[in-house]
């Protein structure tokens, strides 16, 4: 993919000491994704991270259903801040694209319309006696994962290259709406041509694909997905990216937001369900990757410490063509290889249950 | 295949999609009356249309889905046309409108 | 004239998402929304920008205003610097403010947004938990997740050593002294005054429909599933 | 002695002025920082509303340039300007006894507007592309096949507060309309559509252009600005609009998506402005005394304005103010 502008979108990024903040979406569909993240950056990188207990969500999924106001998620926000200056902290990573989102339009606004942040810090205060400073530095954590993507190349076991052709996979990227829509500079590339998965893409050795729905949204639409008279919104965006990536036969999709991620995987189950349509090359689904899985796998971390099993699509036939060992049996085993029964096989999946994994039964 | 009941079906797409729409009825309906092609937009059948002040008749945005390929319901929206012809005297550029409801009713019966 | 357009410029997304609109099209051209639900962002601005106290009312009462998913696809391409999303988040605010929501039968989902995330922020810290997302509610998470709903001590306990507990990690219990700053957050900050605006006018228009007992768990229900197909 | 008038570029603008400047008597010198005189007009093909050739405008002011013998400095840049002075960028500084600014204007780089891709998506071309094109006598698409489906995209670079140009660029509305009826007789069997928010047909015969392209040549006209360009898998270019006299999305694919793109100010224009104590319009143009009875003359008595350097014009609209902009210089170093 051509593209040429990407180094005119520059962000600061830390190289060190961050504050973590957790994804209510990527922690509950990708924890193997968080513990992935924290792991290569500081057992392979080096580097230092505060995992808080004592954050919390940033609330963007209920302000942007609309139920959270304004003034209240600023303030939530605001805690967040407090509680990293309290730590020590003052580079900002989040795990979330609506998050990061959040946080980069709060700070906006605080600029714009300071009042705003008077108010913040007169209701944080009235809430819990707590100030804040803001952070010197806000980074979605894929922001990181780029920033660090030639350090990781050089620690590669695998790459995005097809181990028997040696030719480079063919990769479709989704970025996410709120990573840089909302303010373009504040992505790697800007909104148009995103650098941020696209450069960690070629470090390993992958091809970007690009194609005519690949700015449009997974479909998400928060009160669309949430609310379930309205997912026939959320399904048939999903529906036009995938029909618009197929022709193109890409090796897997990986995801900068968590919530894509989910949806662009469930999706396809969904859709092959009810109309028998699958987009793999296989017959099946295409694999979907979140971006830590995608550099964990690169790291040769075991997909399924990286929690690669919660996914609906198989991704067997990617670990194939990387040349990835792996242990079917031990795909759907609990903790310490407990045997805990295992999904039903859907239409979306090439490798039934029911044949590989009876062995342990 | 699994009947699993979702509560919901995958929405159809609202856009106009000139790669599938056949615009062979309307290059016809064109060719048959090319000063069609000159209309600007103003709105003034609209505005002063007789049905239109009475119904959700809206010749402008009718005529302009036509010319896009979008024939469906257009017969039965044509079909509120009182055919009064004040939308005639006031076009800017002295179209025919009148014979443009004609032609489209005639041409697009079957959609 | 101009009451309401008053009341939606006290909100600071007004000031940043309303300029003046010369009707291009572009947020329409590129809007998911649009594509699925008769929905045009291009006229929504355009009707709120006239000012109109009945037209601007006749949109806080309709479905039209809660088609929008919020991608802000419309945000960077806008020629004149508008953000029709930042318009219809004004609008919604406004709506729910005034009671205007429960016009509509997307309005009234509100409700079921309240209940769902709304709730869970104030008892968890979190919008979504795994316990959240119910099979039977959430049939498109297919077999694998039901396969992780049903073994979640399992699935979750290899990736983080507090699932559902206290310390740090994915899903981890949040310490009592944390959740109760964000209860008083919400208190302070008009979050609980949102909720308590969202219930009451919830239950005024239940018992308008015949639920007797208000806006129970029936009325809910109903909210989060109905769909009368007359959207697109 | 004669008087003598330096003219800062040595565009039409520039050159019918140090035309009517000479016919009055006054020693005129065009400084050009291009290697050849011609301007804009160089590279463009033929002109609205007439299908004038642009080389038989530009042909005739070179040959009276020459027969003249006025003097002209090309290749030559100027860094600074006064009323009686001109500083050059080798160092030099020329004197005068009045200057003419006539540097006009730049075409917005439509690489800038990213969602159009151009520079990235093959099939994505400029209006000055095209004309280059219609002067190569090749017309294609990048695979040198031609084109069946051609969209034009007015207002790019023009009323666009993303890409700080909030002005009206004023031509590129007929500049559409005439390029879409000549790719339509280069290739009849196309369907060419031009996307538009409004038709500014302000000059004479502009109008009748319009309704000969909608009649006769069956261009299709779409109200609505394009969203998005984006590529397909067979080397086309799919773009999403509104079409907003149906208020619903449209979509279709392109062989060729031609941006018309509009004029900016130039970015020398802050330095000279500054450098002078010229005033500038918010667009960055030079901001003339009095739009009214002053639009030749700057807020700086000596300095004169021709041509686009003070608003997007048109060709016809620039070789009338440089007559007018060379004999308020007259009238100034006589005075």
């Amino acid at each position: 993919m051509k593209r040429r502008s990407w180094q005119e979108y520059q962000k600061e990024i830390a190289d060190d000491h961050y504050y973590y903040a957790r994804s209510c979406i990527r922690q509950n569909f990708f924890p193997g994704s968080e513990k992935a993240f924290i792991d290569i950056l500081t057992n392979d990188l080096g580097k230092d991270l505060l995992d808080d207990p004592k954050h919390s969500s940033c609330t963007g999924i209920g302000y942007h259903s609309d139920i959270v106001p304004l003034e209240t998620i600023m303030t939530v926000v605001a805690r967040q801040f407090s509680l990293m200056n309290e730590a020590g902290y003052e580079n900002f990573v989040t795990s979330c694209i609506t998050s990061f989102g959040i946080y980069t339009e709060i700070l906006a606004t605080w600029h714009e319309f300071p009042e705003t942040e008077e108010k913040t810090r007169e209701n944080l205060f009235k809430a819990t006696g707590r100030e804040f400073r803001k952070p010197a530095n806000v980074a979605h954590t894929s922001d990181v994962m780029f920033h660090f993507r030639d350090e990781i190349a050089a620690r590669a076991k695998h790459r995005l290259v097809n181990a028997v052709t040696g030719e480079p996979l063919r990769v479709v990227e989704h970025i996410g709406c709120h990573y840089a829509k909302i303010f373009p500079k504040s992505g790697i590339g800007g909104s148009e041509f995103p650098y941020v998965l696209a450069g960690m893409i070629e470090s390993w050795g992958g091809e970007v694909v690009d194609y005519p729905e690949r700015r449009h949204c997974c479909g998400f639409g928060f009160r669309n997905y949430l609310v379930q008279a309205n997912r026939g919104y959320s399904i048939a965006n999903s529906h036009k990216k995938l029909e618009s990536m197929a022709p193109y036969k890409p090796d897997f999709i990986v995801a900068n937001c968590p919530g894509c991620a989910m949806f662009l995987d469930k999706w396809q189950y969904a859709i092959a369900e009810m109309e028998g349509t699958t987009y793999g090359q296989n017959g099946h689904g295409i694999p979907v990757l979140t971006y830590e899985e995608m550099a964990g796998l690169v790291l040769g971390y075991d997909p399924w410490a990286l929690g690669i099993q919660m996914h609906q699509v198989d991704v067997e036939p990617l670990l194939d063509k990387m040349g990835i060992e792996y242990d079917p049996a031990a795909k759907y085993l609990g903790r310490n290889g407990k045997y805990i029964g295992k999904p039903e096989s859907a239409v979306v999946n090439c490798c039934p249950t029911d044949t590989i994994y009876d062995i342990r039964e | 295949m699994a009947a699993i009941n979702f509560g919901y079906t995958i929405s159809k797409p609202r856009v106009i999609d000139l790669d599938r729409n056949n615009l062979r009825k309307s290059d016809e309906i064109l060719r048959e009356m090319p000063e069609l092609q000159t209309c600007i937009g103003c709105g003034a059948c609209t505005a002063i249309c007789t049905a239109g002040n009475l119904t959700s008749f809206n010749f402008r945005r009718v005529h302009t889905l036509v010319r896009r390929g979008e024939y469906q319901g257009a017969y039965e929206e044509m079909n509120k046309c009182m055919l009064c012809g004040k939308c005639r005297l006031v076009c800017p550029r002295g179209i025919n409108t009148r014979g443009v409801v004609m032609l489209i009713k005639r041409k697009l019966g079957d959609f | 004239m101009g009451k309401y357009f008053d009341m939606l410029m006290e909100d600071v997304r007004m000031r940043e998402g309303l300029n003046a609109c010369m009707n291009c099209g572009v947020c329409t051209g590129v809007c998911p929304a649009a594509e699925f639900y008769n929905y045009d962002p291009r006229q929504i601005v355009s009707i709120v920008q006239s000012r109109d106290d009945e037209a601007i009312e006749a949109l806080l009462k309709s479905d039209t205003i809660w088609y929008c998913g919020e991608c802000m696809s419309c945000r960077p391409r806008c020629p004149r610097g508008n953000t029709p999303g930042y318009v219809i988040q004004a609008l919604r605010t406004l709506s729910q403010k005034l009671g205007f929501f429960v016009e509509s039968e997307k309005g009234r989902q509100q409700l079921a947004l309240k209940r769902i995330i709304g709730e869970n922020i104030l008892r968890t810290g979190y919008c979504i938990v795994p316990r959240l997302v119910k099979p039977e509610l959430h049939p498109e998470q297919g077999t694998v997740w039901q396969w992780i709903y049903d073994h979640d001590k399992e699935v979750y306990g290899q990736f983080s050593p507090s699932y559902m507990r206290h310390g740090a990690g994915a899903l981890r219990r949040i310490d009592d002294e944390s959740l109760a700053e964000i209860n008083r957050i919400f208190e302070v900050s008009g979050g609980s005054e949102m909720f308590e605006t969202i219930e009451k006018h919830s239950d005024r228009k239940a018992r308008e429909m015949g639920y007797e007992e208000g806006a129970d768990q029936q009325y809910m229900m109903d909210v989060f599933t109905t769909n009368s197909n007359e959207h697109y | 002695m004669k008087k003598r008038i330096i003219v800062i570029g040595g565009g039409v603008a520039g050159m019918q002025t140090a035309l009517r400047l000479a016919e009055q008597g006054i020693e005129p010198v065009i400084v050009e920082k291009e290697p050849e005189l011609g301007g804009k007009l160089r590279g463009w093909h033929v002109l609205f509303p007439t299908f004038t050739p642009a080389e038989q405008v530009l042909t005739d002011l070179r040959r009276r340039i020459n027969e003249r013998g006025i003097e002209v400095m090309t290749s030559t840049e100027v860094v600074g300007l006064e009323p009686r002075s001109v500083a050059l960028a080798d160092g030099r500084r020329l004197t005068c006894d009045s200057v003419v600014l006539a540097s006009g204007s730049t075409l917005f780089d439509a690489s800038i507007k990213e969602e159009y891709g151009y520079g990235i998506y093959d099939n994505v071309f400029t209006s000055a592309d095209l004309e280059r094109m219609f002067n190569e006598g090749r017309v294609a698409k990048a695979d040198g096949s031609a084109p069946r489906r051609i969209a034009f995209l007015h207002c790019v670079g023009s009323r666009d507060e993303k890409v700080c140009q909030q002005h009206c660029s004023k031509v590129c509305c007929v500049t559409g309309v005439k390029q879409a009826m000549e790719m339509k007789r280069l290739f009849p069997e196309a369907d060419v559509f031009n996307f538009y928010m409004d038709i500014r047909m302000f000059g004479p015969g502009y109008e009748e252009l319009y309704r000969e392209a909608q009649q006769s040549y069956n261009i299709h006209f779409v109200r609505g600005r394009i969203s998005e360009a984006s590529p397909t898998l067979e080397g086309r270019v799919q773009i999403k609009a509104e079409d907003t006299l149906t208020g619903r999305p449209l979509r279709m694919s392109v062989d060729m998506l031609v941006l018309l793109i509009g004029m900016r100010a130039n970015d020398d224009n802050a330095r000279l402005a500054d450098g002078a104590g010229l005033q500038r319009a918010r667009s960055g143009f030079m901001a003339p005394r009095d739009l009214f009875l002053g639009n030749v003359a700057s807020n700086v008595d000596g300095i004169f304005y021709a041509g686009t350097v003070t608003a997007p014009k048109t060709i016809g609209e620039s070789l009338n103010e440089a007559t007018a902009a060379a004999d308020a210089a007259v009238r100034y170093v006589e005075a």
